[in-house]
């Protein structure tokens, strides 16, 4: 445990430190400082209260937030590496950004989970409206303010637990195993989860996701996709441990999936769409929390990081190299390095062999019942058929800057191999066939769709609020009503 | 009887402040909206420490049940977390107005207005 | 819209009655008064800020020295393309700031300083001493002020207290440490953290139209 | 007991400050509503937490609401519709006197804000601070307690016959001090026209601008009698004299740069 505190101590201070001075020289140390301490504590340890009884925070380093550090770790040194003539304040926050991360990994204390997830909506605000485009800066502060709704609903939610039971422990409210026929726990349940949906980018509470996404500077788009909404799949895991609400995330997650999808499908703007890509990948992490599938989630999560972390790292540097943002306009414009990591996130998001992707869906579809194996195929039909009108965009001209996309190639490469090692039934004929069977399928959906304009709903700034209202509303009748769980 | 006073007008606060943040147009408007809604969660954790009779949680104030400390300090931190919500998102509004010169979120929303990036 | 939002609102409002109303009967409290000894307070809430829950303090520190981090970004090139003018600056207004600037100093301490033992702590500490150097500011003139104190040696002694805290926190998360004078040196860095922060929020969101 | 009215005093604050529709008594409501609850925790057994919410929910709230508000706070017009200095077109509004408070308020970083109200309510509004400023072809009357700013443009008022009958006025014009005995005023010059249309009036006491609006849509008098001359002026909020000073300095760098003239070319020809 030592350790670990210790290494989120040393990553935070290094990023303040680098506020005087020497940025990337000390988000670089803080870099190190964190592998080492992740090095030290890496098998993980026991739960264990800072602070000492009755009301110290549990911290543990459980599976969570072994795949919490790996994947901040990695991230860092992709953005490290790619950010080199960001001046100024970027690097120290985003090192602070990283630490907070790291500490959500570990927390599994309902209100230091709060604090944190509080830490990085600030800090993603500052970064998204960092090169102070006025666009950013109304989607980063629409953000701010729904996520501040959704975290005022988690407060109270919190107390009402709290006023309950008299602990704030995820362990402790899992041993007691919660009876939500009790008309405080219920709503306290439901507003924890509300609110965390909130900060998390579930369908129809989180709607200011993918604008928030797609308008922030690249490397704050990587960080935002790949990280800081993962802070958000963790505490909506340490809530399904605490609390009986598993079909109620599967019925959240199949929501977010499809919903995400639709959006997705017919915009134009390529980063605003990548943000609506990972409003539908959330979809997969939260069946498979929601599914009990552990290992299945942590796998999708990290997975989904590091390829989404490159797609939008391509995105963004072929956004950044070309000043347009619509894919049409894309087309033939961008140099090898960034068509080719595209296409290689490409290849990993449809959930094609042998990249992370498939290896993440594998692992979640072998601990998934029948039913949820047909909606976990049709997700993957989905993206298949949103990602097709990528295609134009992979024929490259001329040459480009590796960098921070090497980096996360390799990662989502290794990742890939690495898990069909690991885990022998991806090696057969049937889960390599259902894969590109998908991905068929989807270009098949793709040109029979597109020819299609259905008027969807535009997301104003009053109906996200409202429809926060009624969500909240609704999951916590939900869970009150006894109903999916 | 406190105690329950206190529970309804933190209800009640919720509300009011939710009621004000999606009606209003203005964003500073908004904002104070907000600052109300949070100011009832706050107040729901205090209330809820607080019991008939109880006398603030330090060593020394004689007998009488304490208050639940807990809460108390979880506030503070809440308190905080507010101001700096607050503080941000007011340094963003003063960033549109000074860029679209208008805090009007209807306004800020006709996406034709808004100059090509 | 509007009676879709209406039915937000009082669904929520029902909803959080109900919750409330389950509350019934309320749990019994342990008795506070031995922990906060056990930690060398008499002020169970600052034995829990600053002693048991340290590690969300820590962030909530951290919290408010990002806010000021993204104040200073966000409005560190806004130009003003007309001041408008300023307050008038009147005689009676100044010299009581300079009166009342010695008793909230002092107030300020003192409300640090006793943090542990009675209510108080270095947050108010730090917001009531920001807030009683902008009074001043505000009757010398901000900039006349501002040019008086240098800003990047301000950055250097906030960033450093927070360094400071974190190694205090660490010696007390780590090996244990407790007492009666961490307690006092924690809640004064906190205070020189909170004022310099309020100091600078405030004197950017009054100075970037000129002066106050 | 103390926490039972405490607590319905903040409700009351809270209320009382979200409808407001000056963006400053709303920040001063919440601001007193935010101290109230401090004395609320103070009740509740909480003094931490009420001297945390004195020093950061009430004190630095409340501050950087109101350095804020000073920068970005609405600049609230009452005003009358006019043709063409300052009119309604659907949804939109247009007119000379609407461009130029356009400019104005960008260069105070402020938004614009109209209540359209009948001419006589102006002052009041003005006079209660729930306006800032009084604009519609507005003319100076004597006995009203408001700032006026730079002449914007001359006229004169007339009295026009075009058959026997009372005189009508808008109400609170300076043509209603104009009328005989047996007048009658209207709440808008549009009604007025209309009613004079109908021929249940002899006549009107206006000024020329409105005139040549009613002969453009086709009133035919039969005399006319110019009276005094006067002004199309902005009304200020007596409370507001730095507002004036502004107003009145752009108001002589338009003019000086010309820009003036050009506004006026282009709306009345």
């Amino acid at each position: 445990m030592a350790a670990a505190l210790s290494g989120v101590l040393a990553y935070v201070g290094c990023g303040l430190l680098g506020f005087i001075g020497a940025p990337r020289l000390f988000s670089w140390l803080a870099l190190l400082a964190g592998s080492a301490a992740f090095l030290l504590w890496a098998p993980g340890f026991p739960e264990a209260l800072v602070g000492g009884l009755p009301w110290g925070i549990a911290v543990a380093g459980d599976m969570w937030a072994l795949g919490l550090w790996a994947l901040g770790i990695v991230l860092h040194a992709a953005v490290l590496l790619h950010a080199r003539g960001r001046a100024g304040a970027f690097h120290p926050l985003t090192t602070v950004l990283i630490g907070a991360c790291l500490a959500a990994g570990l927390s599994r204390d309902l209100f230091n989970l709060y604090v944190l997830m509080d830490l990085t909506s600030l800090l993603a605000l500052v970064l998204i409206a960092f090169e102070r485009r006025p666009r950013a800066v109304w989607a980063g502060l629409q953000y701010l303010v729904l996520t501040e709704v959704g975290l005022i609903l988690y407060l109270f939610g919190l107390g009402l637990v709290y006023g309950k039971l008299g602990t704030l422990s995820v362990s402790s409210l899992a041993f007691r195993g919660v009876d939500l026929r009790d008309p405080a726990l219920a709503v306290g349940a439901g507003l924890l989860l509300a609110g965390t949906a909130v900060k998390t980018g579930v369908f129809l509470l989180g709607l200011w996701l993918p604008q928030a996404h797609g308008q922030a500077p690249t490397e704050v788009s990587v960080l935002l996709s790949g990280i800081v909404v993962k802070v958000g799949v963790v505490a909506l895991a340490r809530l399904a441990e605490a609390f009986p609400v598993g079909n109620l995330l599967v019925a959240l997650g199949i929501i977010t999936g499809f919903g995400g999808l639709a959006y997705a499908f017919w915009e134009r703007d390529l980063k605003v769409f990548l943000g609506f890509h990972t409003m539908s990948q959330l979809g997969y992490m939260i069946i498979a929390v929601g599914l009990g599938a552990g290992m299945g989630a942590l796998l999708y999560v990290v997975a989904h990081g590091l390829f989404k972390g490159l797609l939008f790292l391509a995105a963004g540097e072929a956004v950044e190299g070309t000043g347009r943002r619509e894919i049409a306009a894309l087309a033939g414009q961008l140099s090898v390095p960034v068509a080719l990591s595209l296409a290689v996130g490409t290849w990993a998001i449809v959930g094609l062999p042998p990249l992370a992707g498939f290896a993440a869906k594998g692992v979640l579809a072998q601990a998934a019942p029948a039913w949820t194996k047909t909606v976990l195929f049709a997700l993957g039909v989905g993206t298949a058929a949103s990602f097709a009108k990528l295609l134009p965009l992979f024929r490259p001209v001329g040459k480009g800057r590796v960098g921070g996309l090497g980096v996360l190639t390799g990662a989502v490469v290794g990742f890939g191999l690495a898990g069909i090692l690991a885990f022998p039934e991806l090696t057969s004929w049937r889960a390599w066939g259902e894969a590109f069977l998908a991905v068929a399928m989807g270009y098949a959906l793709y040109l029979g769709l597109r020819a299609v304009a259905p008027p969807l709903a535009r997301f104003t700034f009053d109906r996200m609020l409202v429809s926060i209202l009624l969500g909240t509303v609704g999951i916590a009748a939900l869970v009150a009503l006894g109903w999916l769980s | 009887m406190d105690g329950l006073a206190a529970l309804a007008l933190s209800i009640a606060l919720v509300g009011v402040g939710f009621w004000a943040l999606i009606v209003r147009r203005n964003l500073i408007w908004k904002l104070l909206g907000l600052n109300v809604a949070a100011g009832g969660s706050i107040l729901f954790l205090v209330a809820l420490a607080y019991r008939p009779g109880a006398r603030p949680a330090i060593v020394g104030l004689g007998p009488g049940p304490a208050a639940d400390p807990l809460p108390q300090a979880l506030v503070l931190t809440a308190i905080v977390i507010d101001f700096a919500t607050l503080a941000l998102a007011l340094v963003y509004v003063i960033f549109l107005t000074e860029h679209r010169h208008t805090q009007d979120v209807h306004r800020l929303e006709r996406e034709e207005e808004w100059p090509q990036p | 819209m509007k009676w879709l939002s209406g039915l937000a609102v009082l669904g929520l409002m029902a909803l959080l009655a109900l919750g409330v109303s389950g509350i019934f009967p309320r749990l019994e409290l342990p008795d506070p008064e031995p922990i906060a000894l056990s930690w060398g307070a008499r002020n169970a809430v600052a034995a829990i800020v600053l002693g048991v829950r340290l590690w969300d303090t820590l962030f909530e520190i951290l919290i408010y020295a990002m806010t000021i981090a993204g104040v200073k970004l966000g409005l560190r090139f806004l130009r003003w393309e007309r001041e408008v003018p300023p307050l008038a600056e009147t005689p009676l207004l100044r010299r009581s700031a300079d009166l009342l600037l010695g008793p909230v100093f002092v107030f300020a301490l003192y409300v640090a300083v006793s943090g542990h033992l009675g209510p108080g702590g270095g947050f108010p500490a730090g917001a009531l001493l920001g807030t009683g150097l902008l009074i001043l500011a505000m009757a010398k003139g901000v900039e006349r002020l501002s040019a008086e104190i240098h800003e990047p040696s301000l950055e250097w002694v906030e960033y450093g207290a927070i360094a400071v805290i974190l190694g205090l926190a660490s010696g007390l998360l780590l090996l244990g440490q407790r007492g009666a004078s961490y307690f006092v040196a924690a809640n004064l860095l906190i205070m020189v953290e909170v004022a310099i922060g309020a100091w600078v929020v405030l004197h950017r969101f009054a100075s970037s139209r000129g002066e106050v | 007991m103390v926490g039972v009215l405490l607590s319905a005093l903040a409700l009351a604050l809270a209320l009382l400050a979200l409808t407001r529709k000056r963006l400053l008594w709303g920040v001063i409501g919440v601001g007193a509503h935010s101290l109230v609850l401090a004395g609320l925790y103070l009740v509740l057994a909480a003094p931490d937490v009420a001297l945390a919410q004195a020093a950061i929910g009430f004190g630095l709230v409340t501050f950087i609401y109101l350095l804020a508000v000073r920068h970005t706070g609405k600049l609230v017009v009452a005003a009358c519709e006019a043709y063409p200095l300052l009119y309604q077109e659907g949804e939109r509004i247009a007119g000379l006197e609407w461009e130029m408070l356009v400019r104005f308020a960008r260069s105070l970083h402020r938004e614009l804000e109209v209540i359209w109200v009948p001419r006589s309510e102006i002052p009041r509004l003005l006079e209660s601070g729930e306006a800032d400023l009084g604009a519609g072809g507005y003319l100076p009357r004597a006995g009203e307690k408001v700032l006026l700013s730079r002449p914007l443009l001359p006229t004169r008022l007339v009295t026009v016959r075009s058959g026997a009958g009372p005189l009508g006025a808008v109400a609170g014009d300076p043509g209603e001090d104009q009328l005989p005995s047996g007048g009658r005023t209207f709440e808008d010059a549009e009604t007025l026209r209309q009613v004079l249309e109908r021929g249940e009036l002899g006549g009107a006491v206006v000024d020329i601008l409105r005139l040549r609006g009613w002969l453009l849509q086709g009133l035919k008098p039969q005399e006319a009698s110019y009276g005094e001359e006067t002004a199309f002026r902005i009304a200020v909020a007596p409370t507001e004299p730095e507002i004036h000073k502004a107003l009145d300095s752009f108001l002589e760098e338009l003019e000086r740069t010309g820009e003036w003239k050009k506004l006026v070319e282009r709306y009345l020809g």
